[in-house]
């Protein structure tokens, strides 16, 4: 463990609220446009990150995770995408970046690790070289000093034998080796913010549970804040200092982990809660939520969930719901909180 | 050198044997009578006769197979009917031309046509993309014979700037990096150049798209690499495959040359095939197919290992 | 539930019996085409399958879980073993014929999308099985429209609909109407609700549980998540790269897991407890490929309780004391007396 | 170099250069009498008057009294081969086994197969001594010394020099020709550079160099001389004529013994055993208009030969254009406009000597229309058609055909009457294809062959001639008369009316 | 087993039903400019073809000596005439019977043949389809234009021969094409399915492996189209195909090239309607390509 101090910093990060949060997200819409049809997929989402904080968003298949996600590095295909709102990360407007400064920004202050690792190496170079030609962008030294920095980085995310490692293409790494060279590569350059789209998803429990404790440690000792995508629980629970809940496009609810975890008030997340198959449930019906998301080229013009909601009423289906503060920085969109309180 | 490399060029062996094969019995398919290029149609029998035991062609087919066989191995092809040279050498003074065509028109095709993939498939539904998918459909989609005659009539018959036919001034056996010679070249070389541009272009622009549409592109983006080092790494990633239709595409050439040779009276094997063809020469009919198809078998191999060395994959699975 | 006319040997009689089942993929030849190296993807295993119940499947990618159930169907051939369905061999002489087999025995595969005809209806879909076996256009019409009804989809909107049509969720509902559609006694399901989302997946398994009890259906569940298999499963069966590590009935092997492999699968589950968090990780490095196996246990390279026996000699899956509990390791009684005490490896979180 | 001309041939490859050359007379005119000589040679000088034979290798010779198949040879002295060895009688024996001695280690099976059957008279050769050689035939033939014009010498000195090798030979060739090959690349290229020791001085050529190009296809020809590739091309395009003269490009044309006829079947059931039907066919072609369809490209046929040469005779009947006439003679035969004469003829395509086949053949079939004769075609390929020829009209390969039109060249009275007339030349053993069999035919034309004086012989096959077109015995339709196309700087050249064509005075105007 | 809450669908969560697979691939290629253009041109040509009777205005036969090599425009020659005088428009519009004919059977032969070699390779695979695909891999060895001609040339020049040279060239293309769409069918899990429910190999084939393999060999088969009117019509050209006097594109531009000095754009016509037919066919090849490729 490299100090106590960053430990500490990081663990005290999301109640000191210094005074600028990293990422600042206010009311962001992304649609896209393709020939057929017009998606809408993230309508006006509202989100701080503060410095060292690890945040998760949680939701389902389909409800603006990622794109939420790519929108804070603008990675998404300029031609077909419309992206209003603003996205601002260490005190830089990310939309309104030239090419220039986003090539800077991209890989220096904020750093990406996908699902699938094996798909995002390029498969006809070698990673070591892969991770230094990223050092040299960022800090223009020589290949060589890149490869150096690549050794480094290989130890520290504990790959054995880094330095035959550095020499493999990827294909002939395997799932959690990759994940592993993945992250040396966002960190080679100790960016400020860790975008993290479902990196464990794609790995089995033995590995996955490896990478989630390498990046809880990663995150403490260089103090990185964590955007974190997942869909499930229990890994947000491993990982994160906050949860911010997706449906359709929108957040649903947040608030620090544990409470959202122990007490969800948002009837998605309740449901979500309670739908898991565990084996205290064993030979009893899962309370499962009804239905399937919206689609959504056409979302329903009020609450998203409404349709699937035990508690929706005439309201639900009419108008937007507002995030209420219900304390302690928990908050929740819905206008039948009231039901929700256990 | 790996199992892959090895059994790939192994594989040569049966396919040459099956190739020869092929070549022989096609000649054996052919109706008519090997005589007839020999001796003029109004020659009497006696005369006949005594020309056909001089050719051999009076012995049964297995015979002049297995004859046929154990000479190409010597390289051997035999005599043509039509003039009684070594096929060998005739063949391989035409392949020496065709050679110099196919790789000026390679030359041509290949430079434009990784130049208009890589810009089309990178700004993938530009103008410029648009403009680049249509001359490249034009490409390979116009008959190269009749752009031949097209490009005859506007730069020899109207306009006079450019030689019609033949290698040169001289003649193939001279042949030099002047101006006289290159003068010649250019027309037929241009002709033949269309198809692999239009479809070198098509190609890359294709894998260029498909590449770019990999998550991989979209992570090199977000390790914030200049537009132009992301442009390297497709290339990268699309010169294997672009690599191996060129080469493909360049052993078509050499095949596929017939057509324009003709046009253009290139001394080529294409030339040496149409009139072999008319004239039921088929010592060298046989002999060029075999030649012209064993080459293409090579070059095959060649563009195999080459592929196999620069995409990792191939090589170290 | 109504006695299947189909039964033969009564309860007592495992519905499927497997022994010794073995494949091994031959993945490199030499220039002569004799194998260089293999994949011991199943490398003889015995298990059983009783009346009625449902057996889980766990195991790391690559253990060989698909295989197995490919092997079951006969999709594959195997090189060796035995399949025993209900008392009668199958694929032998004088034994079940595969097309019998295959209508008692139906599998729910894990891509939902791959696993239906993008060119077919959903009723064609489903009424191309019974139609297979003989039964005619409009019956085995109507059964598919039954069938759908009972998963869940009406008909009449459904029915003339293709795949790319639905949700991820309503296709797998279809695969399973598809596989329903023979009528089996055993249903495989490889992974089928692991694309699903959370939501989705509690419907299904809802679904699952309603079938079964409906019919009397007996499941094969694969899976790899833990908390699913614990849910729907009976007895669950751990298998690690090829072989069969822990059989056992659910709770049991849950509670006091006897084989370190389980242990460790175990314990890497993220931690769902609020303020609790998972804090050294059970197992080091990826499931190894099993291609070139270390002699003796399998598993021992990375067991943290081998010891030199280990190395040397292959453990036999056994009967652990108690009954019903099997375990493939030398040391399988301290690893479960181990586990009696509270997890060592989650502990308070620091906030 | 200005002194350089540049030929397109319409051969698809250099002949063989070897001595007797392949490709037919244009392999003759090109690398046979201009690299080599015969015993007898043409006579090329003149554009006016017919080419006649004139003394070559041989200075002289003499056919045998009292054995007319005995003919001696008088060697011309002081002739040597390029590589400067002696032409004497040696080397001419030495010839004669390269192709008649299958035993000789000089034996050329293809030089062979290209003379033999072009010498049919041919029995026995002996050399009498160093400058005088003898020949037997196999029976009396006065045509003999046509035949020997095919017959070239080529070097035993430079064969052996290289190995007794007829292919590096071929590279290397040694005549005794006004000419020398100095290069040759197949396919491509030949040239060929004067002889200035050659044994008439009046031959000697005034051009420095010869290159002769292969060029089959004409409107490749065109261009290349159009583009100015090339000084001189063969049987330009008919078409481009105008275009080439535009440009002011010479063309230089004259009839020679190149017939483009019917050659009709007497078999039974052929309407043209009908003499009516057949002079009606004759009278009913307009070939003035003919001729303006083919740019003035031929000259019309009144018979085999031409009306200017010897043996043309006086004729009764007039082959001319007068489709009343044609009608009347059919009215005459029972045929009319409701019952038209239905006849079927085999053409082709293209092939050599041609011309344009399908024009042409079209264009007579609406003349012979207008009159009632009922032209069906059988449109067959070269490649088709020429073998047929031998195999005559009653073959299966003839369809029932009842004509066949096939141009050819006639330099001697075998090649122009007796290999078509006389019966004993009906198939397979000539080109009797339509089974003529005229006994008074077959007896001018005997006696024509063994008459050894010219005059006299003239005068036989003048005969025979005229009644032969009296008889109608043929469609004749035209003659050719041999294109040429030329820069306007090529001058010397006299078009001599024959197939072979003598390239010694032309030279290049600065 | 009563519906419960759970099962029940959302109104929203399934998308109108939607018409078959094909005719939503052709209502997208309906949406594509180029490919309609092109297709509509295909069509127009097909029904000259059709109707080429009573479109020429003079038969393709009929020559005139008087009329002969007229330049474009002239008086009863619009598109002028050819060296025998015979009506270039009436012999272009006629030429278009033989031209398709030649171009398009041998792939439409080669289509057939090829995927039945192609199916049956990939769906028994094993040795049975090393075997085959060991032959056809012989049949690569050459480029497709020189295995055309030698074979061509070998046997003769004539239609037959030209269109059997032809199916020969094309056999191995899409045999192989066949071979890996069906070895990929194959192995998807709703193959696997099939055949967990007992359906025999033929059943599984007509059933399953046709509808979702015949698509892209058909694509792939009418890009081959345009590269068999280039080369089928290069055959005549040569003089290996169509005999005159017939009207066939190829050997018109062959018998036009000698009047290339005379009137040069009408030797050009017949290479046009070549050009145009080829670039109409991959245009559509093309749009197809796209409108089936459309993830769904
Ligand atoms: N490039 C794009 N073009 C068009 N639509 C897109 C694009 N990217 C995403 N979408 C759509 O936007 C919506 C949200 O997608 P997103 O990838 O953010 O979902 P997600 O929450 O990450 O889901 P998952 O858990 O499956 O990754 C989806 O409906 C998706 O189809
Ligand atoms: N057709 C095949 N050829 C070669 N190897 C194979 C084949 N099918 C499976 N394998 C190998 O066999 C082993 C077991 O595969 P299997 O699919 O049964 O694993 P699994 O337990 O289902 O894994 P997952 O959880 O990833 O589905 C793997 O290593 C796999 O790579
Ligand atoms: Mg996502
Ligand atoms: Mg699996």
């Amino acid at each position: 463990m490299k100090s106590d101090v960053m430990t500490r910093t990081a663990v005290q990060a999301p109640m000191a609220a210094p005074a600028e949060p990293l990422v600042e997200i206010r009311d962001l819409h992304v649609h896209f446009g393709t020939p057929w049809r017009q998606v809408q997929a993230v309508n006006g989402v509202d989100l701080t990150l503060a410095r060292g904080e690890v945040l998760t968003i949680l939701g389902e298949s389909g409800s603006g995770k990622s794109v939420t996600l790519r929108s804070l590095m603008r990675l998404l295909p300029e031609r077909k995408t419309r992206l209003t709102g603003s996205v601002r990360v260490d005190g830089q407007d990310v939309l309104a970046m030239s090419r220039r400064e986003l090539s800077r920004f991209r890989g220096r202050t904020a750093a990406m690790i996908f699902q699938e690792p094996m798909l995002a190496f390029d498969p006809v170079f070698t990673v070591g070289d892969q991770i230094a030609e990223t050092v040299c962008r960022h800090e223009g030294v020589s290949r060589r000093e890149g490869l150096a920095r690549a050794l480094e980085l290989f130890d520290r995310v504990r790959i054995p034998s880094a330095k035959r490692r550095l020499a493999n293409y990827p294909h002939e790494l395997s799932g959690g080796m990759s994940q592993r060279a993945m992250i040396a590569l966002a960190l080679s350059c100790r960016p400020k913010l860790l975008l993290a789209d479902e990196p464990t998803t794609a790995l089995d429990a033995t590995v996955q549970i490896q990478i989630l404790l390498l990046l809880r440690e990663l995150q403490r000792e260089l103090g990185m804040s964590v955007i974190f995508v997942t869909h499930d629980m229990g890994v947000a629970n491993e990982i994160s200092d906050r949860i911010a809940v997706m449906y359709a496009g929108r957040l649903v609810e947040t608030g620090a982990v544990d409470t959202v975890i122990a007490q969800p008030r948002h009837p998605y997340t309740l449901g979500l809660m309670h739908s898991r198959a565990s084996g205290e449930l064993r030979g009893q019906r899962l309370s499962a939520i009804p239905g399937a998301p919206p689609d959504m080229s056409a979302p329903p013009p009020g609450c998203a969930f409404a349709p699937r909601c035990p508690h929706a009423d005439a309201t639900c289906t009419q108008a937007l719901p507002g995030m209420s503060e219900l304390g302690d920085g928990h908050r929740a969109a819905c206008w039948r909180l009231g039901e929700t309180a256990s | 050198m790996s199992t892959y490399f090895l059994k790939r060029i192994l594989y040569v062996v049966p396919i040459t044997l099956a190739v020869s094969f092929f070549c022989f019995s096609l000649v054996h398919l052919s109706p008519g009578d090997p005589m007839d290029a020999v001796v003029s149609a109004d020659a009497p029998r006696e005369v006949v006769a005594m020309v056909e035991r001089a050719y051999g062609f009076d012995r049964p087919l297995p015979e002049q197979f297995a004859l046929w066989v154990s000479r190409a191995l010597q390289g051997d092809l035999g005599l043509s009917a039509a003039n009684g040279r070594a096929v060998t050498t005739e063949v391989f003074a035409a392949l020496k031309n065709t050679l110099l065509l196919a790789l000026a028109a390679s030359l041509i095709g290949f430079t434009l046509g990784c130049t208009f993939g890589l810009l089309a498939g990178y700004w993938q539904g530009s103008l410029l993309d648009r403009l680049v998918t249509g001359f490249a459909v034009g490409g390979v989609s116009v008959p190269h014979y009749w752009l031949g005659m097209l490009l005859v009539i506007v730069f020899s018959v109207e306009l006079n700037w450019l030689p019609s036919s033949g290698a040169g001034p001289g003649s193939s056996n001279d042949w030099a990096f002047e101006w006289a010679y290159l003068r010649h070249l250019i027309l037929p070389a241009v002709t033949l150049s269309v198809i692999p541009m239009g479809v070198v272009t098509r190609t890359v622009r294709a894998m260029v798209a498909e590449i770019l549409a990999h998550e991989f592109v979209e992570a090199l983006r977000a390790k914030g690499l200049a537009e132009k080092r992301v442009f390297l790494h497709v290339v990268k990633n699309v010169a294997p495959t672009a690599l191996a239709v060129m080469g493909l595409q360049l052993g078509y050439l050499l095949g596929g040359s017939i057509l324009v040779e003709t046009v253009f009276s290139w001394p080529g094997t294409g030339l040496l095939l149409n009139n072999a063809i008319f004239q039921r020469d088929l010592p060298i009919l046989q002999g060029t197919i075999l030649v012209l198809a064993l080459f293409f078998v090579l070059l095959n191999l060649i563009v195999d290992l080459a592929q196999a060395r620069l995409d990792p994959r191939i090589q170290r699975s | 539930m109504t006695s299947d006319p189909r039964d033969r040997g009564g309860r007592a009689q495992p519905l499927l019996r497997v022994k010794g089942l073995r494949k091994h993929f031959v993945i490199k030849r030499d220039l002569l085409g004799r194998p260089l190296s293999r994949v011991h993807a199943v490398d003889g295993i015995d298990f059983e399958v009783r009346k009625g119940e449902t057996l889980g499947i766990v195991g790391e990618s690559g253990c060989g879980k698909s295989t197995t159930a490919r092997l079951l169907m006969h999709l594959l051939q195997p090189d060796g073993g035995e399949v025993i369905f209900d008392g009668d061999p199958v694929g032998t002489r004088g034994g079940l014929s595969l097309r019998e087999m295959r209508r008692q025995m139906q599998m729910v595969f894990q891509n939902s999308y791959a696993s239906l005809n993008p060119r077919m209806t959903i009723e064609e879909s489903i009424a191309f099985g019974p139609q297979v076996h003989g039964v005619g256009r409009r019956e085995s019409r109507q059964r598919a429209r039954r069938l759908l009804d009972q998963v869940g989809l009406l008909p009449e909107r459904f029915a003339q609909r293709y795949p790319h049509e639905l949700s991820g969720g309503q296709r797998q509902r279809i695969n399973i109407a598809r596989a329903l559609a023979l009528e089996p006694r055993l249903l495989i399901l490889d992974e089928a609700v692991s694309a699903l989302d959370k939501s989705v997946e509690a419907q299904v398994l809802n679904l699952l549980g309603d079938l079964k009890q409906e019919y009397g259906l007996t499941y094969l569940f694969i899976s790899h998540d833990l908390n699913v298999v614990r849910y729907i499963s009976d007895r669950v069966m751990v298998m690690y790269l090829g072989k069969v590590a822990e059989v056992g009935d659910s709770e049991a092997l849950y509670r006091a897991p006897a084989h370190p492999y389980t242990r460790a699968l175990m314990s890497a589950m993220p931690s769902l407890e609020p303020g609790r968090r998972t804090q050294t990780a059970p197992l080091a490095g990826d499931p190894p490929n099993p291609i070139d196996l270390p002699p003796g246990c399998r598993f021992c390279p990375r067991c943290p309780l081998a010891v030199d026996l280990c190395r040397g000699t292959e453990p036999e899956l056994a009967v652990l004391p108690g009954g019903g509990h099997l375990s493939a390791c030398h040391r399988a009684a301290e690893v479960q007396a181990a586990v009696s005490n509270p997890q060592p490896s989650v502990e308070e979180s620091v906030r | 170099d200005g002194q350089v001309l540049r030929i397109a041939m319409t051969a698809s490859d250099i002949p063989l250069t070897t001595g007797q050359p392949d490709s037919g007379f244009e392999g003759y005119r090109f690398l046979g009498y201009t690299v080599y000589d015969a015993l007898i040679n043409w006579d090329l000088s003149s554009a006016d008057e017919v080419s006649g034979l004139t003394p070559g290798l041989a200075e002289s010779w003499e056919v045998d009294e009292e054995d007319t198949r005995v003919w001696t040879f008088t060697l011309r002295q002081g002739v040597s081969f390029h590589d400067g060895s002696e032409w004497n009688a040696d080397a001419a024996i030495w010839n004669l086994d390269k192709v008649y001695d299958e035993e000789s280690p000089q034996f050329d099976a293809r030089q062979a197969g290209n003379v033999r059957g072009r010498i049919p008279a041919m029995d026995q050769y002996e050399k009498v001594d160093d400058h005088t050689i003898r020949f037997t035939t196999r029976e009396p033939d006065a045509w003999f010394p046509y035949q020997l014009t095919f017959l070239l010498f080529s070097s035993p000195a430079q064969w052996e020099a290289l190995g007794g090798d007829w292919d590096a030979f071929a590279r290397e060739p040694s005549g005794t020709g006004p000419f020398r090959l100095t290069r040759l690349v197949p396919r491509e290229r030949a040239v060929l550079e004067p002889n200035a020791d050659y044994w008439d001085a009046e031959r000697v050529p005034r051009i420095e160099r010869i290159e002769l190009i292969p060029m089959p296809e004409s409107s490749t020809r065109t261009s290349a001389l159009l583009s100015d590739q090339v000084d001189w091309i063969e049987t330009p395009a008919p078409d481009a004529i105008p275009r080439m003269e535009s440009r002011g490009m010479t063309i230089t044309s004259n009839p020679y013994p190149h017939t483009w006829p019917y050659q009709f079947s007497m078999l039974e059931g052929s309407p043209w055993r009908d003499i009516n039907v057949r002079k009606a066919a004759n009278l009913a072609v307009d070939r003035e208009g003919l001729e303006a369809l083919l740019g003035g490209l031929m000259v019309p046929a009144a018979g085999i030969v031409t009306p200017d040469h010897p043996w043309y005779g006086e004729p009764e009947f007039e082959t001319r254009y007068d489709p009343e006439e044609a009608m009347r003679l059919l009215e005459e035969s029972g045929y009319g406009p409701d019952n038209p004469v239905e006849v079927k003829v085999l053409i082709s395509t293209s092939g050599s000597g041609q011309m344009q086949p399908l024009a042409m053949n079209e264009y007579i079939q609406q003349n012979l229309a207008e009159v009632g004769i009922a032209l069906d075609f059988e449109v067959l390929d070269w490649e088709s058609l020429f073998p047929n020829w031998r195999r005559g009209a009653e073959d299966p390969s003839s369809r029932g055909a009842h004509a066949t039109n096939i141009t050819f060249g006639w330099l001697d009275p075998f090649a122009a009457f007796y290999r078509f007339m006389h019966s004993s030349m009906a198939p397979p053993n000539g080109f009797n294809w339509g089974y003529m069999d005229d006994p008074e035919y077959d007896r001018l034309l005997d006696e024509a062959r063994v008459t050894f004086d010219q005059e006299a012989q003239d005068a036989i096959l003048a005969e025979f001639h005229a009644r032969m077109v009296d008889d109608a015995a043929w469609l004749w339709v035209a003659h050719d008369v041999g294109p040429r196309a030329m820069q306007p700087r090529v001058k010397g050249f006299v078009q001599a009316k024959n197939w072979f064509q003598d390239l010694t005075p032309v030279y290049i105007e600065e | 087993m009563s519906l419960t809450l759970d099962t029940a669908v959302s109104p929203m969560a399934a998308p109108p039903a939607e018409p078959g697979y094909w005719r939503s691939v052709f209502a997208r290629l309906r949406r594509d400019p180029v490919a309609m253009v092109a297709g509509l041109i295909l069509l127009a040509i097909v029904l000259m073809a059709i109707f080429a009777p009573w479109l020429a205005p003079q038969s393709p036969y009929s020559t005139s000596m008087l009329h002969r090599l007229q330049p474009i425009g002239s008086p009863g020659f619009p598109l002028g005439s050819d060296e025998l005088g015979r009506d270039v428009l009436s012999r272009l519009i006629h030429g278009a019977r033989l031209s398709l004919l030649i171009g398009v059977m041998p792939v439409i032969n080669a289509f057939v043949i090829g995927s039945a070699i192609g199916i049956v390779a990939g769906f028994v695979g094993g040795r049975t389809n090393t075997v085959i695909m060991r032959v056809i891999d012989v049949f690569y060895a050459f480029p497709a234009v020189l295995l055309a001609i030698a074979l061509a040339g070998a046997l003769g020049a004539g239609l037959v021969n030209s269109l059997f040279s032809l199916t020969v060239v094309f056999i191995p293309p899409i045999a192989r094409v066949a071979e890996s769409v069906t070895t990929q069918v194959r192995s998807v899990d709703y193959i696997e399915a099939a055949r967990a429910s007992g359906a025999r190999s033929l059943t599984i084939i007509r059933r399953h492996v046709l509808g979702n393999v015949l698509g892209p060999i058909f694509v792939y088969a009418t890009s081959l189209i345009s590269v068999s009117m280039i080369l089928a019509s290069g055959l005549s050209f040569l003089g290996l195909g169509a005999r005159p006097p017939m009207p066939e594109w190829g050997l018109m531009l062959n018998t036009m090239r000698d009047a290339i000095y005379v009137n040069p754009w009408v030797t050009v016509l017949p290479g046009m309607m070549i050009f145009t037919v080829s670039i109409c066919f991959n245009m559509l090849s093309d749009g197809l390509r796209s409108a089936m490729d459309v993830k769904l």
